[in-house]
């Protein structure tokens, strides 16, 4: 009796994991691989059902003269959001690091300033800023963007990297310390460690979300810039060009390979 | 006395106080400025004696609360399937949680267009079926709203939680088992105490983009749904008056603070201190 | 050469369509032009959000925007004495805050494989057949407003009683097929089927034309309100002899001949060029000079209020 | 084959490509504790872990009461089981992790259990704390609270009480002793301490990299050690190189003769190990008749006792164990002599090499 | 004060607002080991983390070679610590766990010291591997391999050997005691094993509850326990409550009379606990004169000794530890007569409970 029990609900255990969990899974990417599906649509525009199947929108992608200005605007974003990532991954590991540690008064009153910038919508940050900015007679440039993206998108590293910053074991730096390793050295080769499956989950989500956004780089930035968001936003919302759904494309495509690489060649990962 | 093991935060601490609370005042001394050129608190208080905006201030809250429930929700089976799943498996999950990070916010969005639309696989699917007689369109509803940003925000508790997965400790979900627990009992009371720092960092994640999330309310929510970001866009960039704009973003900013501040809070609780 | 001159335009085709267009004409005559793509009302509130050191010395809006622009003491009236090209301008474009580069005619378009064409505005709201196909969008949008007015006058009202069309809307809101957010989300709904008509301009019927979809343009009984477009001259800005030649290629014969033709399909302003192909599809010049103008002093003084009430009657 | 207690029957495993375990046999008999002894290393957690079913061996069969475990799974078993490293879940308090096995019981019951636990392991005062803000010790006993928390058909304890102190080891021992005799669980022990193996369980199962060594009675190992291995494993034991001279008689590698008063299994001529456990030898200054010859190294003293290093001519180290008598201790390097008790000495063959 | 070694003075510390140290005091002279032991929980670690600097401590002074510690960073102080849990690096390898602490060496220097503490623990064929897939007692070597690597001007170890058998034990207590000789690293050790404390530190620290009750060497502390705890707790004490009724005689509860052959400094009349240790008993099967008469619980075989426990008239249970002879055993409950060495029987004041 309890052992037939015992079986059903382990058999609903494991229908939930595997069904629930794939159904799921097909949830998430379901309307990518549609999106995906619409970038080899041969017709001349993304309506759906696709016409035909062509490679028409990747050909047009990458054509050097036809698609000038989103070549220029993908370099453009690229280049803001590596930035991005860069100064977002210097000043936010430390600091979650450290909070993890801090005294719990301290890290309670200062976490929600650190996380504020979630919720404010980021037009609103972007005209602040400027009016900030101009108030110091200062005018746009590519560090004012860089420094709005890195204040907007912090607090996506910040959190993921808390996460695994408080499961670290203490001990492990108590360790190194006592083995006369210096601050610098503690940090780098344990800590760091420990938190970097955070930082690199963060360093992902600081960087689409700094190649996805229009309102900072558009307010703080050289006017003359195009980004891609905004080149996308305008392609798709006037004309459904089967272009936008092609540079997805292309962006899956470069991550896969660079996850791939990573795992094949990434650092070794002990459990 | 700044305390050593505080010293680390110091740079971001400073980082944000100049870039980020420094226009913030900035904005709150903004929203402080009546529509007449007084000062005073008024722009807020229209805002709050008024029951329609306040009931697009509560929907907002809502949207987001809803969002991060069916987040919840539907990220739990996989994230369980994911600490079952070998490294192959793991990997191409993985993959799959990037890939709608690695579509440009407005091809999602557009997906779920076309999903949701009356010509849509969803409704085609159902009339094939005979589920339904007429073709229906989920645009332009909650429902579909909700649908769409599950799915566009889901990663956002996803990949924080698969990065503690990935260094969580095996030996006590042992002791559980020997313990007897079957297998529900035994991943919630080994595995999940730790994840919830994670998850809870994706809760609030994925509160603030839904939330905040303009693009998405308007394309699938339509006029006929309003939330905060619409409310403020209008205000900025047809009516120009940034006053009611900056009030109402120290609303959401407010409303939307205590509540990460209630989840950071919780985070640090003793139960959750754990180690691995 | 002069220097740099940074002309903000909305993104997308007529970003394009200047840079390849326009840019080479300045550069001609001695100036860089760069091209700041930006909605309106973006272009107005990065404008306003750093006095004192404009980051564009042309602007590209309408008159809904011009006329906040004009409040605000943003833009100068230009000298047209500086315009070599002025005196071709039709002199319905010869604006004193710069010239008009094009204007947008609006009316109805419609699908003619789902709905027959619309007699004009009143038949959306009354013939049956509209029901469930017609999208609407709010005050946000340009068009949609001067439809609203339009509408209003046609049902009795005026600039100031709008209740009339607010009466018919909350009537008829059960039937509607949809509320969209933006002008250019309800081309995306047509193109997926979930509407079928809508309040646009000659241009946006062109797009789907242009991208296979059905589309066809009716011109409403009442007239078709338009909008020209101006580029202006920035208070402020750094480099107004480039401004000036910027104008000047804009509404140069052979800038608008090419500028007539897809994907832009601009109606042109320079008397010197005629309707191309497309655009004569749509509209003679004749229906251009006798359309509706309306009054945007009018229209923005109740602008706010009449978004708030038109929130309120839709929001669910 | 008999079909009660818990059979461990031809068991190997593998950890990836190395052989840990090769055909490990043993029984415990239905009540009985069985400590399983051997070095670091050995196989000894994970044969623990082979009996919970938290890993699968290559082959072989464990089998409880008679009933095969293969398919059981792990929740099933009913089995209790301390972990080496403790495994406790920091999330929960102390009581809470006593109280885990228990959800079945009802309320009032469970908690009953629970402070009935608590108070055996003497941390009732620590119900409400965290693991984490325990000391080594107390966490220890929590885990061990847990595992006899269920009333386990069978108990398997990987050093339990490693982190205490010999007074509350002992406190503690006694009380698993009496509690197996009152219901007698079923239980294998791993531990490093040879008394506590002696003071609780009825059989001792010695272990060699992944062998078993000798199974037997505390008593049986120590007197009669199957191997050169377990003779020194268990207990120290000195060893000398010598050769068998005749019918029980060996001339050790530095020429001293020895007389066994009994017969041994070699023929003359063979090279044998001889070894001799530090509490058979006793102490002389002066030189006797059979008495080792070695030279003083240093005296530790363990409580009423004296260990004696010493080095051999050879230079072998020897170990003696004599009573603590306040006499005059030699110096280091003074000649000394140690007089075997040859009733009490051990021989095994001499191409052996202990470690 | 001496200048020389480590001194902890006048240490108090406290948990959030549990006090667990308690004006703690004991000096280690330079180059030599003192052994800390108490009953779990008592604050060992806690002075361990202390002297490392891992915590601040509330009150006191700790002081190395005449150096204040309070201002030194951890790192600074250049300590080896043996962490209780370990504390691994589970990312590296054994060898780079190891070679942590060396980075300032030049590589192949590194190299060369990290082989040979590999050899020292015996993990030389898992230099590899990564911690985690090590068994408890491989782990354990591992950290002491790490602490020992930098060459400390001292060493703090928590119960280092705790998790290894005895056999590998005494080789590596040894191989310290070597070290020291040749080095003299000032060491702190932890342990629970008394003859592990007793084998390699000059001086044991016995703590209880927080506070150091004795500090001396083995001997003294065997043979002189300044306290009842210490008493019980090095080594076993059977207790039995008495009153003194002369000089040097005593009368115990159950009524026999012993006369000691010293005097007491206690008024006749007083109540006191007189202690005896097991090893200080002999067994006699028929009545004797000064013998305590008991009776037989059960006999457990240590080695070539015979732990009996047995209970006194009024049912308190004591321990005696007899030679092994082969002789006949008595039966559950049979009266046996337990005969002390009365020099060596410790007096208490009365109103002590031990625990
Ligand atoms: N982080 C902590 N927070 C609160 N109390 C603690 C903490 N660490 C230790 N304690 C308490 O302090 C006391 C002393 O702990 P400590 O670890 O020093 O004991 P110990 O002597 O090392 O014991 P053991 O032999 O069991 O390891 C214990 O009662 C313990 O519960
Ligand atoms: N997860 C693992 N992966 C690979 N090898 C392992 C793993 N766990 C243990 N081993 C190896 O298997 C052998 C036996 O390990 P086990 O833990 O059973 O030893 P043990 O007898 O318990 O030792 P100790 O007394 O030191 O705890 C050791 O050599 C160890 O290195
Ligand atoms: N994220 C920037 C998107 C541009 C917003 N435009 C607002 C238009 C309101 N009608
Ligand atoms: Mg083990
Ligand atoms: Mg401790």
């Amino acid at each position: 009796m309890l052992e037939t029990r015992s079986k059903i609900s382990t058999a609903l255990y494991w229908a939930f994991v595997w069904g629930c969990g794939l159904a799921m899974l097909a949830f998430m990417i379901g309307p990518i691989l549609l999106a995906l599906l619409m970038s080899f649509n041969s017709g001349t525009t993304l309506r759906f059902p696709p016409e035909g199947f062509s490679l028409r929108w990747y050909e047009m992608l990458f054509d050097p003269i036809a698609s000038e200005p989103i070549h220029t605007a993908a370099k453009n974003s690229i280049e803001v959001a590596l930035s991005t990532v860069a100064v977002v991954t210097l000043i936010t590991a430390p600091a979650a690091w450290a909070l993890a540690r801090a005294p719990k008064r301290f890290a309670g009153s200062v976490e929600p300033v650190l996380l504020a910038p979630l919720v404010l919508p980021s037009l609103v940050y972007a005209l602040a800023a400027l009016l900030a900015l101009s108030l110091l007679g200062l005018g746009p440039s590519f560090l004012a963007v860089l420094i709005g993206h890195a204040a907007v998108f912090a607090p996506l590293m910040f959190r993921t990297v808390l996460g695994l910053a408080q499961r670290m074991n203490p001990a492990l730096e108590e360790a190194s310390a006592t083995l006369g390793a210096s601050r610098a050295r503690t940090f780098l080769r344990i800590s760091l460690p420990g938190i970097l499956p955070g930082i690199l989950a963060g360093a992902f989500l600081v960087f689409m979300q700094s190649l996805d956004n229009v309102s900072v780089t558009l307010f703080l930035g050289d006017p003359g810039r195009t980004m891609l968001p905004l080149r996308l936003f305008a392609m798709l919302e006037e004309s459904l060009d089967g272009r936008v759904a092609a540079v997805s494309g292309v962006l899956i495509l470069a991550a896969a390979l660079l996850l791939v690489t990573l795992q094949r060649f990434g650092g070794r990962d002990a459990r | 006395m700044i305390r050593k093991e505080t010293l680390l935060s110091w740079p971001m601490i400073a980082f944000m106080v100049l870039f980020f609370i420094s226009p913030l005042l900035l904005l709150a001394g903004i929203s402080l400025r009546g529509a007449d050129g007084s000062w005073g608190l008024g722009n807020f208080a229209a805002f709050l004696s008024d029951p329609f905006a306040r009931g697009v201030l509560t929907g907002t809250l809502a949207l987001g609360a809803k969002v991060t429930c069916f987040v919840s929700l539907a990220a739990l089976p996989l994230v369980m399937l994911y600490w079952h799943a070998g490294k192959r498996l793991r990997g191409l999950i993985l993959i799959c949680t990037l890939l709608p990070m690695l579509t440009a916010n407005v091809v999602r969005t557009f997906a779920w267009v076309v999903l949701l639309g009356r010509n849509g696989p969803i409704s085609q699917t159902l009339l094939g079926l005979g589920l339904t007689e007429r073709p229906f369109s989920l645009l332009f509803s909650e429902t579909g709203l909700i649908i769409a940003l599950v799915q566009i925000e889901l990663p956002l508790l996803l990949l924080p939680v698969f990065a503690v997965l990935n260094r969580a400790d095996r030996k006590t979900l042992e002791a559980a088992e020997v313990l007897g627990a079957g297998r529900w009992r035994a991943w919630f009371s080994a595995i999940f105490p730790q994840i919830i720092p994670a998850v809870l960092a994706g809760w609030v994640l994925v509160f603030a983009s839904a939330t905040t999330s303009y693009v998405t309310q308007s394309v699938i929510g339509g006029a006929r749904l309003i939330y905060l970001p619409q409310f403020v866009y209008r205000e900025v960039g047809v009516l120009f008056q940034w006053p009611m704009a900056a009030a109402i973003s120290i609303l959401l900013l407010a409303s939307t603070g205590v509540i990460m501040l209630g989840l950071t809070m919780l985070a640090r609780h003793e139960r959750l201190q754990g180690h691995a | 050469s002069g220097g740099k001159v940074v002309a903000a335009t909305f993104p997308g085709s007529w970003e394009d369509a200047y840079r390849s267009i326009v840019g080479p004409m300045v550069k001609d005559a001695g100036f860089d032009l760069t091209v700041a793509p930006s909605l309106a009302q973006d272009q107005i509130a990065r404008l306003m959000a750093s006095p004192g050191q404009p980051p564009y010395d042309a602007l590209l809006v309408s008159p809904g925007q011009s006329d906040i622009l004009i409040q605000e003491g943003l833009i100068e009236k230009i000298d047209p004495t500086r315009l070599k090209n002025w005196d071709k301008l039709s002199p319905a474009a010869q604006n004193e805050w710069g010239p008009y580069v094009t204007i947008e005619v609006n009316g109805i378009a419609y699908n003619p494989e789902v709905v027959d064409k619309p007699a004009g505005y009143k038949a959306l709201f009354e013939d049956p057949q509209y029901e469930g196909n017609l999208a609407l969008i709010g005050f946000g949008s340009n068009t949609a407003t001067m439809a609203y007015t339009e509408i209003n006058k046609a049902y009795g009202g005026t600039y100031d009683n709008m209740q009339p069309v607010f009466d018919l809307l909350e009537a008829y809101l059960p039937k509607i097929g949809a509320i969209a957010t933006s002008g250019s989300n309800q081309m995306t709904m047509y193109q997926q089927g979930e509407i079928a008509v809508f309040m646009a301009s000659t241009g946006n019927v062109a797009k789907l034309r242009e991208l296979g979809m059905p589309c066809e343009f009716a011109h409403p009984e009442t007239g078709s309100p338009s909008v020209p477009v101006a580029i202006h001259l920035v208070k402020g800005a750094s480099n107004p002899d480039g401004v000036y030649a910027y104008m000047d290629a804009a509404i140069d014969a052979a800038a608008q001949t090419q500028l007539a033709e897809p994907p832009t399909a601009m109606i042109p302003t320079n008397m010197d060029v005629p309707y191309s192909e497309v655009v004569s599809q749509f509209v003679t010049p004749e229906q251009v000079a006798n359309a509706v103008y309306p009054d945007w002093q009018a229209i923005n003084k109740h602008r706010a209020e009449w978004t708030e009430t038109f929130d309120r009657l839709v929001v669910r | 084959m008999a079909d009660t207690g818990l059979q461990i029957s031809n068991v190997d495993h593998s950890y990836e490509d190395k052989q840990v375990l090769h055909n490990v046999n043993f029984d415990v008999p239905d009540g009985k504790v069985v400590a399983l002894l051997g070095p670091s290393g050995c196989g000894k957690s994970t044969i623990l872990r082979a009996i919970a079913g938290l890993i699968t061996p290559d082959r072989g069969r464990i089998s409880l009461q008679g009933r095969d475990l293969t398919k059981v799974q792990v929740r099933n078993r009913k089995l209790g089981m301390v972990f080496q490293n403790f495994a406790l879940f920091s999330h929960m308090t102390v009581a809470e992790n006593v109280a885990y096995g228990l959800a079945h019981l009802p309320r009032q019951e469970r908690r009953e259990r629970v402070s009935r636990l608590l108070e055996l392991v003497r941390l009732t005062a620590f119900a409400n704390r965290f693991p984490p803000s325990l000391s080594g010790g107390q966490q220890q006993r929590v885990a061990v609270a847990r595992a006899l928390a269920t009333d386990p058909s069978a108990l398997l304890m990987d050093e339990p009480f490693g982190a205490l102190d010999r007074a509350l080891r002992s406190e503690l021992q006694a009380e698993l002793v009496r509690m197996q005799d009152d219901v007698g669980i079923t239980t294998v022990m791993v531990t490093h301490d040879q008394e506590e193996a002696q003071a609780v369980a009825g059989q001792l199962v010695v272990m060699n990299e992944g062998r078993v060594e000798q199974v037997g009675s505390p008593e049986e190992i120590y007197d009669h050690p199957a191997s050169l291995f377990v003779n020194g494993f268990i207990g120290h034991a000195n060893q000398q190189h010598a050769t068998v001279t005749g019918a029980g008689r060996l001339r050790t590698a530095d020429g001293s003769e020895i007389a066994m008063n009994r017969t041994l299994n070699y023929l003359p001529g063979a090279e044998v190990i001889v070894t001799s456990r530090p509490e058979d030898l006793s102490l002389s200054l002066t030189e006797q008749p059979g008495a080792i010859a070695a030279r003083f190294d240093r005296a530790v003293v363990m409580g009423r006792f004296l260990t004696i290093d010493a080095k051999l001519p050879d230079g072998t180290a020897i170990k003696a164990q004599v009573l603590r008598d306040g006499g005059p201790r030699p110096g280091k390097g003074d000649a000394i002599w140690l007089i075997p008790d040859t009733s009490r000495l051990h021989v095994f063959p001499g191409n052996n090499q202990i470690n």
